[in-house]
């Protein structure tokens, strides 16, 4: 294809080609380009389909506002569906696609939908397809998913990678137009720290696409000027292909920087980055976007919204044929025609709405006042034009505009509603702007080139000065103030055929209309029941006139139908930009203990809880299954001795002259009356009375104790002291502080624990039973001096310990503990045989401790102590919560002992029928107890503690199974405890 | 009007002139049995359940904007009963059910499609906690279906199985769950509500009560004062500022749920999908956009809209299980406040003034408890006394410490 | 003679890598103290640290640099951090033989690895993942915030003009030097 | 949000954790006669304003201080910060000035 429609001048490089593909046909385009103006160049106009009726399109804007040219952008894995093609910088080699249609882009099997346009009127499906009931997710719903949706996502992961960051600033500017450019012109040559944000990927905004002058110099020279000695400050940051798109609390904007769209490769670079300005304050210089008039059939390609079409001679350099039409309410549309007749494309008509004298001269076009465009004809590209007075006029582009509405998206981010201004006919920033905004330029209603300038210098100065910053500089050249005479006018009543309010959700006049005589009367009624706005572009060009119409035929005016306010974002924002690094592995990090390396070198699998990855199971040769691994580990643990890392449990060191009586407040058990040297189980409760954590908490001297929480609650535990600490006992002295990371912790445990403990601990330290009993603790040295932390607990009921080295030493000490071990064929285990071991004795932990159990319902009520004020003490004694008949922890074994438990079954009484309302309770845990070889479970039972021996069913419809257990203690190995004393 | 394909294509055929409106807009009358303080999905549901289920006409559904503009309005429209504990879960079948038959009885489509919900686990303990979830389901008479992650990978190849942080272990469907179209719920029940003599009226703040010896005898409201034998309250995120006129402090918070939307893609997920080591859950619109979300911002807000935060880490929820979602863009986001109770479940009660009714505390789950919530609210209402499914929906629950605690997360509101 | 013997690998340890004039790299024996201050006895505590150290406490978010090249990092009212160079696992002793039993120490050296970053592009590098503002007028010389990067507790002090200390969890050490390198590699 | 940290200045209010209404500084005293009527009434109702609300923040990824901070819930305006200790501790020196 050539460049049919291309024209002299513009803003394009012609100095070279750049070749891209659209639906695999190649064409060519220059650097500057953007598809849009590439695809029009080379007399593409039609360009995709649209929602509901599968219409043809072409491009209708020259910016983010674009409701009708979205393409898919790339291919494989790089697809990228619903892209604006008016924002697509070209590049050599790009490739793009048309969606949303079944067949050719030209020949769309789904534009029948078209001819059934009237029986698919607003909310016609609200009014059918229920019957008969189960179509509708058999028939009718497929149907209409897979006939709506746009672009179509490649089902591949995102290929690119993205980045985030945080920048700081004096005054973020938003917008690098006449208006933003003049703000941070001034805020920079004040020594300011500025960001100045924008969306194109050349400064300038509408100063690129206009003909208006500045001191004598052209629009878009001056904007490089600007640039270039915006460039030059340091104090000044300059980003463009940049969009603020969300104004959050207390002055911070969610921003995106698109960094390799416009290149055919990333390079292994972030292809965007989302950033967090944190601003003192803002200046939005976003401009104004213009709308157009609702006429029949105006939906066609070659119909494009004035000041786009004028954005598309002047600075791209092309139109979309020789024969164009203008359609204008206003002032500004008459420039559309000087500026195409300029570039030497014929006019052949004016249409103003307003009854009024022309404009402006245009050679060689008629001028028709007080008439209106009222049909078009020509479905897949324009062929004439017929107005309301019935004359037919030819030509092959028509240029409509509806008046200009301020971007005031940002303004409402934070509910912030804008306010009605007759004059302009729309609607401006209200004065509850997010704090620490000002609105400058079209933005703000200052609409020409003159009043644009000025104010954004004027408003970023009194935010200066609201700093405490002098302004200085903020002298801007001479400008016009071009002639901007708007006359209300929404849309062409003597029009018969369908006219569009949202092209692309496809709302029509009648739509809403309708949808007003259903008595959806609220604008946001008319929003939802017409899904008007609600497509890709938000309405930005459509909301208006909805609301305007909705207003005339409910017989109010627009300030009292109201507005609809904008969400952020201002334009969409990829995922994957949102998400930033966060996915695949590196979605959180990761925690290792110190013994990963060693774990890994010998055979463990890993299991993940919460961050850490724990080593499960050491798997050995000739092992068939992972059970074989954990059986082994168990039996030789309560055989002889295992090893385990147990770093990952929470470590708080607290210290202070009350540390003991802090405890007291903090456990449900009493702490102060711990011996020095000595170790304690501790339950803690919420100040709900369930149980929160428990642990175990060593005293290591007066003022000094060391406690332990669990892995999941560690974070959680010592934020909840802290609180107690300054919230409750602000005039206690303690201090917390964590230790989880700095000490490596291993389970040395069972029957030849203490003699494996004796070759690495120096042997000045006495480790006897008698010297160093059942929960002692106590400092010693290990392998020759270094300094180590010895604690006489058991988790498995064996004869154990733990023993605490720097976690700088944990990898080596696990190697010497396995080489120490190995006269006593020890093992190490992993997480499972540490579960196993710990059902075996009846101890709890998350399956058991979820948040909703009492320490009545583990059998621990009377640990909680009534003596003293601790947390949780009061609310536990609640009378549904000390019930007799509350449910109970205890013991499981299948009455068929081949049989494996499950847990999560519920229990049932025998001869009842498995309900709700039967419910006694259900299992917490199980595991296969290569010790008593069978299955064996833990599990909550109403009334648990007085049905020992009963037979129960436990059931597991999930599972389609159940069987009768036995209820049992749930202390399986050595309920006496003897062991784990000697 | 009764609603058809027939009544479409007739009015098709003659350019759509017949079409009358859904709804009347009646001037508020001086006194009622009962007046429904809020115009949500619970209020209206209640309004259509009193008139259709007890005979109740005679009844006034007060609404301060337009009908439908609470969280009825903005949510992720996702209907489950897949809970856990007896004094939820028969609720939510209950819901359920009445989910199933909604269009035929309201006589609207609010499309109430049944595409499945699938909760992802990634530990043994939350399997396990699936495990007694998906029985306590059964026994309640609902539907559910354990997948392993074998099966998982056939049906949503799209998941990230094998260089994910969590692991997919698996997941517990609820295939009868799924989603509705969410403002057609509230237009429905206000069409059978209106259409069996119930006034809705719309634009009608309520400014206080009218309370005489301990009896609620009617409100205050900006169209002027309103008799009712009995006030019911049905705000939601407002029950604190509603229930202050009142003179009562409740056990809710007000916080921001923020919800999302993508632009429109072509049909991707299949149901409903939500993660279980981190925030984010996700459906597909029928118009094709992503509806998702996860965690509620966390601090006490009226305000109606978030912080990025909370909009990052979901999107971070989101690739970490789907990765392909990369190239699909956020389009919108909103925040709805929501009345966080304090062990996560609702109340549906009497107050301590006679006459004076309670509906509230449904946290961000209240959607999918529209019918059930108006059903046994109006039961309650027309027989003053609990329906057999909300009896421990109390107000005394945490004086007597029986909670409904499903996430065992306690009276931190924001945990739940 | 023991029989066995421990041999000390802390993460990252002997990390160092340029990339151009950047350079990240971990410093060796980096040795952590944490400093509480007795309620009621802080004026005794402070007073404790000048006779040790020769420098007064600063204010939170402030270091200083001891006479004996110490640095003293205040991180909240009644809590400091002293670090220092120091290869024995005893660096608790160290810091009680100069404070006697003025203030509560604890042993922070393994909970944290310590990374420096340094070089003419670290500022950019960082901006992609800390919050703080990290220009001058705002994080001065030697001042020191608590935040986060990339889901990890981090320490961050500004040791010299363009060199930055970080701190964070040791057990996340390969997943913070990670957060680290992707930094760097996204901005040069 | 931005917290101004009335000892480190202004911070990502996701350096925070946010646990609630700072009357949970107010724990009752366990021992009152009506001690039950008051812990559930501390641990389970709420006034939650529209508008000026105190609340309780923890600076978790900070100097892990617990701040009271005055904040409208309708605009997230932040008036006030000021580190719960010192808050807590004027509590009780009220309270003992009243014994």
């Amino acid at each position: 294809m050539t460049q049919v429609n291309r024209l002299p001048g513009g803003l394009v490089d012609r100095s070279e080609e750049v070749k891209f593909q659209f639906n695999d046909k190649w064409m060519r385009g220059y650097p500057g380009d953007t598809l849009a103006s590439a695809l029009m160049a080379n007399g593409q106009l039609l360009v995709g389909r649209s929602f509901k009726y599968h219409r043809p399109r072409g491009v209708f804007t020259a910016g983010s506002e674009e409701p009708n040219a979205l393409v898919q952008l790339r291919r494989r894995a790089e697809q990228e569906p619903n892209t604006r093609a008016t924002m697509i910088e070209l590049f050599e080699g790009l490739y793009a696609t048309s969606q949303n249609h079944r067949g050719s882009l030209e020949f769309d099997l789904l534009a029948i939908n078209d001819f059934f346009a009237p029986f698919l009127s607003a909310g016609f499906y609200y009014k059918t397809f229920m019957w008969p009931k189960a179509f509708w997710e058999k028939l009718y719903e497929p149907i209409i998913r897979s006939a709506a949706g746009l672009g179509r996502l490649s089902m591949k992961e995102d290929p690119d990678s993205y980045d985030k960051g945080f920048l700081h600033c004096d005054l973020l500017v938003i917008g690098a137009g006449p208006a933003g450019l003049a703000a941070a012109l001034t805020a920079g040559r004040s020594g300011a720290r500025v960001i100045l944000a924008d969306e194109d990927f050349r400064p300038g905004g509408r100063l690129n696409a206009e003909t208006l002058e500045l001191g004598g110099m052209a629009g878009h020279a001056w904007a490089e000027e600007a640039v270039k000695e915006l460039a030059e400050m340091d104090n000044v940051r300059l980003m463009s292909r940049t969009t603020v798109y969300g104004a959050y609390d207390h002055g911070i904007y969610g921003v995106l920087e698109r960094c390799t769209d416009h290149l055919r490769d990333s390079n292994g670079k972030p292809r965007q980055i989302l950033w967090r300005i944190y601003s003192k304050r803002a200046v939005l210089a976003a401009g104004a976007t213009e709308r157009p008039i609702a006429f029949g059939n105006n939906d066609r390609p070659g119909i494009l919204l004035a000041g786009a079409m004028r954005a598309y001679a002047n600075r791209y350099a092309v139109a979309p044929g020789k024969q164009i039409a203008v359609f204008t309410n206003n002032d500004d549309g008459w420039r559309t025609a000087a500026d195409l007749y300029a570039k030497g494309v014929e006019i052949t008509t004016v249409v103003d709405s307003r009854d009024k004298p022309a404009l402006l001269n245009i050679p060689g076009a008629r001028h028709f006042g007080g008439q209106a465009v009222m049909d078009t004809v020509g479905r897949a590209g324009m062929k004439s034009i017929q107005l309301t007075n019935g004359q037919v006029i030819p030509c092959d582009g028509l240029a409509v505009s509806g008046g200009w509405n301020p971007n005031v998206h940002l303004t409402c981010h934070q509910r912030g509603r804008p306010e009605w201004r007759e004059d302009l006919c729309a609607f401006v920033p209200g004065s509850d702007l997010p704090p620490g905004m000002v609105v400058a330029g079209a933005a703000n209603g200052a609409m020409t080139l003159a009043a644009a300038l000025s104010e954004g210098a004027v408003k970023a100065s009194a935010q200066l000065e609201d700093l405490g910053i002098k302004p200085k500089g903020g002298e801007m050249p001479q400008a016009e103030d071009e002639p901007r005479d708007c006359a209300a006018f929404w849309h062409v009543k003597q029009s018969k055929n369908r006219a569009w309010v949202d092209l692309q959700n496809d709302v029509t006049v009648k739509d809403v209309k309708l949808a007003n005589t259903e008595g959806f009367r609220s604008v946001e009624l008319l929003k939802r029941y017409t899904t008007m706005g609600m497509a890709t572009d938000q309405g930005k060009t459509s909301n208006i006139a909805g609301l305007a119409i909705l207003a005339e035929e409910a017989g109010k005016t627009i300030p009292e139908v109201g507005t609809t306010i904008f969400r952020p974002p201002y334009t969409p924002v990829p995922l994957g930009a949102l998400a930033g690094r966060a996915r695949g592995k590196d979605f959180r990090p990761y925690r290792l203990t110190p013994s990963h390396k060693w774990t890994e070198e010998n055979g463990a699998s890993f299991v993940t809880v919460g961050n850490w990855l724990r080593a499960e199971w050491y798997t050995q040769p000739g092992e068939k299954g992972w059970r074989d691994s954990v059986d082994r580990e168990v039996l030789q643990t309560r055989k002889s001795v295992g090893i385990c890392d147990v770093t990952t449990l929470g470590k708080i060191d607290i210290q202070g002259k009350d540390a003991g009586a802090f405890l007291d407040m903090v456990y449900a058990n009493t702490f102060s009356t711990l011996k020095v040297g000595r170790v304690r189980y501790g339950l803690m409760l919420r100040e709900d009375g369930i149980c929160y954590d428990d642990g175990t908490t060593a005293r290591m001297g007066e003022d000094h104790y060391v406690m332990t929480t669990t892995t999941a609650n560690a974070v959680l535990v010592f934020r909840r002291m802290e609180f107690v600490r300054q919230c409750l006992c602000p005039d206690m002295d303690v201090h917390l502080i964590s230790t989880t990371d700095g000490w490596a912790q291993f389970a040395v445990a069972g029957p030849k624990s203490r003699d494996l403990l004796r070759k690495v601990i120096d042997r000045d330290h006495d480790i006897s039973n008698d010297a160093f009993p059942f929960m002692a603790c106590g400092h010693v040295t290990v392998c020759g001096g270094t300094p180590a932390r010895l604690f006489r607990i058991s988790f498995s009921g064996e004869l154990a310990f733990e023993i605490a080295v720097p976690a700088r030493y944990g990898n080596s000490m696990m190697a010497v503990l396995n080489e120490a071990g190995k006269e006593f064929d020890a093992v190490p285990y992993g997480t499972e045989a540490l579960g196993v071991m710990r059902i075996e004795k009846g101890h709890c932990t998350g399956n058991e401790l979820n948040g909703q159990t009492t320490a009545h319902n583990i059998g621990l009520g009377k640990m909680v102590s009534q003596k003293k004020a601790c947390i949780g003490n009061v609310l536990s004694q609640r009378p549904e919560m000390i019930r007799e008949d509350a449910v109970r922890l205890v013991g499981f074994r299948p009455v068929d002992r081949s049989r494996k438990l499950i847990a999560g079954s519920h229990f049932i009484t025998k001869g009842d029928t498995a309900s709700m309302a039967n419910d006694q309770g259900w299992m917490t845990s199980v595991a296969y107890s290569p010790n008593l070889g069978y299955s064996i479970g833990l599990g909550f039972l109403k009334e648990g503690q007085n049905r020992m021996g009963e037979i129960v069913r436990a059931v597991s419809p999930i599972h389609n199974t159940e069987m009768e257990v036995e209820v049992v203690s749930p202390h399986f190995i050595d309920p006496e405890g003897e062991r784990l004393r000697g | 009007m009764r609603y058809s394909g027939f009544r479409v294509l007739k009015e098709g055929l003659t350019g759509n002139k017949g079409w009358t409106k859904a709804w009347r807009e009646p001037e508020p009358r001086p006194d009622y049995d009962i007046v429904i303080i809020g115009g949500g999905g619970h209020g209206l549901s209640t309004a259509f359940y009193l008139a259709k289920e007890f005979g109740i006409t005679n009844v006034a559904v007060l609404e301060k904007g337009w009908l439908g503009s609470g969280n009825i309005g903005r949510n992720t429209t996702i209907i489950r009963s897949n809970y856990m504990l007896p004094g939820n879960e028969p609720f939510y079948e209950f819901s359920m059910k009445l989910w199933e038959n909604l269009e035929q009885e309201t006589n609207y489509n609010s499309m109430v499609s049944q595409r499945s919900i699938l909760n992802l686990y990634h530990t043994d303990g939350q399997r396990d906690a699936y495990v007694r979830r998906a029985n306590a389901m059964l026994l309640a008479g609902a539907d559910a279906e354990l997948a392993d992650a074998k099966q998982l990978r056939q049906e949503l190849p799209f998941l990230d199985y094998d260089n994910a942080r969590f692991p997919i272990k698996g997941g517990l469907y609820q295939r009868r769950g799924g989603t509705a179209r969410h403002d057609a719920v509230a237009w429905g029940y206000a069409r059978g509500a209106d259409s069996r003599g119930v006034d809705i009226i719309q634009n009608c703040e309520v400014t206080g009560f009218q309370i005489e010896n301990g009896t609620c005898t009617g409100v205050e409201t900006s169209r002027g004062a309103i008799r009712a034998k009995k006030v019911a309250m049905c705000v939601a995120g407002s029950s604190g500022r509603v229930a202050a006129m009142a003179g009562m402090r409740l056990p809710i918070e007000s916080h921001v749920l923020q919800a999302f939307v993508s632009e429109g893609l072509k049909p991707v997920l299949p149901g409903v999908i939500t993660f279980g080591a981190g925030h984010f859950y996700v459906s597909q619109s029928d118009k094709g956009g992503l509806v998702f979300g996860g965690d509620i911002d966390g601090y006490n807000s009226y305000a109606q809209r978030g912080n990025l935060p909370v909009v990052e880490d979901v999107c971070e929820g989101g690739m970490a299980i789907m990765p392909m979602i990369g190239r699909a863009r956020l389009l919108r986001s909103w925040g709805g406040v929501m009345d966080m109770s304090m062990d996560g479940s609702p109340f549906i009660d009497k107050t301590h003034i006679d006459g004076l009714y309670f509906n509230g505390g449904w946290c961000y789950g209240g959607f999918k408890a529209t019918p059930a919530s108006g059903f046994c609210y109006a039961h309650l209402l027309a027989k003053d006394e609990p329906h057999p499914t909300a009896t421990q929906m109390r107000l005394d629950r945490f004086m007597t410490g029986n909670m409904i605690d499903e996430k065992g997360s306690g009276n931190q509101p924001n945990l739940h | 003679m023991a029989e066995f013997t421990l041999t000390a690998a802390p993460p990252l340890a002997g990390h160092d890598e340029t990339f151009g004039d950047t350079r990240l790299h971990a410093p060796q024996d980096f040795a952590i103290v944490s400093v509480a201050l007795p309620l009621g006895g802080e004026t005794a505590a402070k007073k404790a640290i000048k006779t040790a150290y020769g420098v007064e406490l600063p204010a939170p978010g402030k270091s200083v640099v001891a006479k004996g090249k110490e640095r003293i990092l205040r991180l909240a009212p009644d809590l400091a951090f002293v670090f220092f160079t120091h290869a024995g696992a005893d660096a608790e002793t160290i810091v009680a033989d100069k404070l006697k039993d003025k203030a509560y120490l604890t042993d922070q050296t393994d909970v944290w690895t310590a990374l420096e970053l340094s070089g003419p592009m670290a500022r950019a590098a960082l901006e992609r993942i800390c919050p703080l503002d990290l220009y001058t007028d705002a994080f001065a010389l030697n001042d020191g915030a608590r935040t986060v990067m990339e889901h990890l507790g981090t320490i961050i002090l500004r040791t010299d003009d363009d060199t930055y200390l970080l701190l964070s969890a040791s057990s996340s050490a390969d997943s913070f030097l990670h957060a680290i390198e992707t930094s760097i590699k996204n901005v040069i | 949000m931005i917290i101004d940290h009335p000892l480190l200045g202004p911070r990502d209010a996701a350096e925070f954790v946010y646990l609630g209404d700072a009357s949970l500084i107010d724990r009752p005293d366990w021992q009152a006669p009506d001690a039950m009527e008051k812990f559930h009434a501390y641990g389970y109702l709420r006034d939650n304003p529209a508008g000026e609300h105190q609340e309780l923040w923890y600076h978790e990824q900070g100097d892990r201080s617990w701040l009271v901070v005055t904040r409208d819930t309708v605009t997230h305006t932040i008036t006030k910060v000021e580190l719960a200790r010192d808050v807590a501790r004027g509590k009780t020196k009220a309270r003992g000035r009243g014994k």
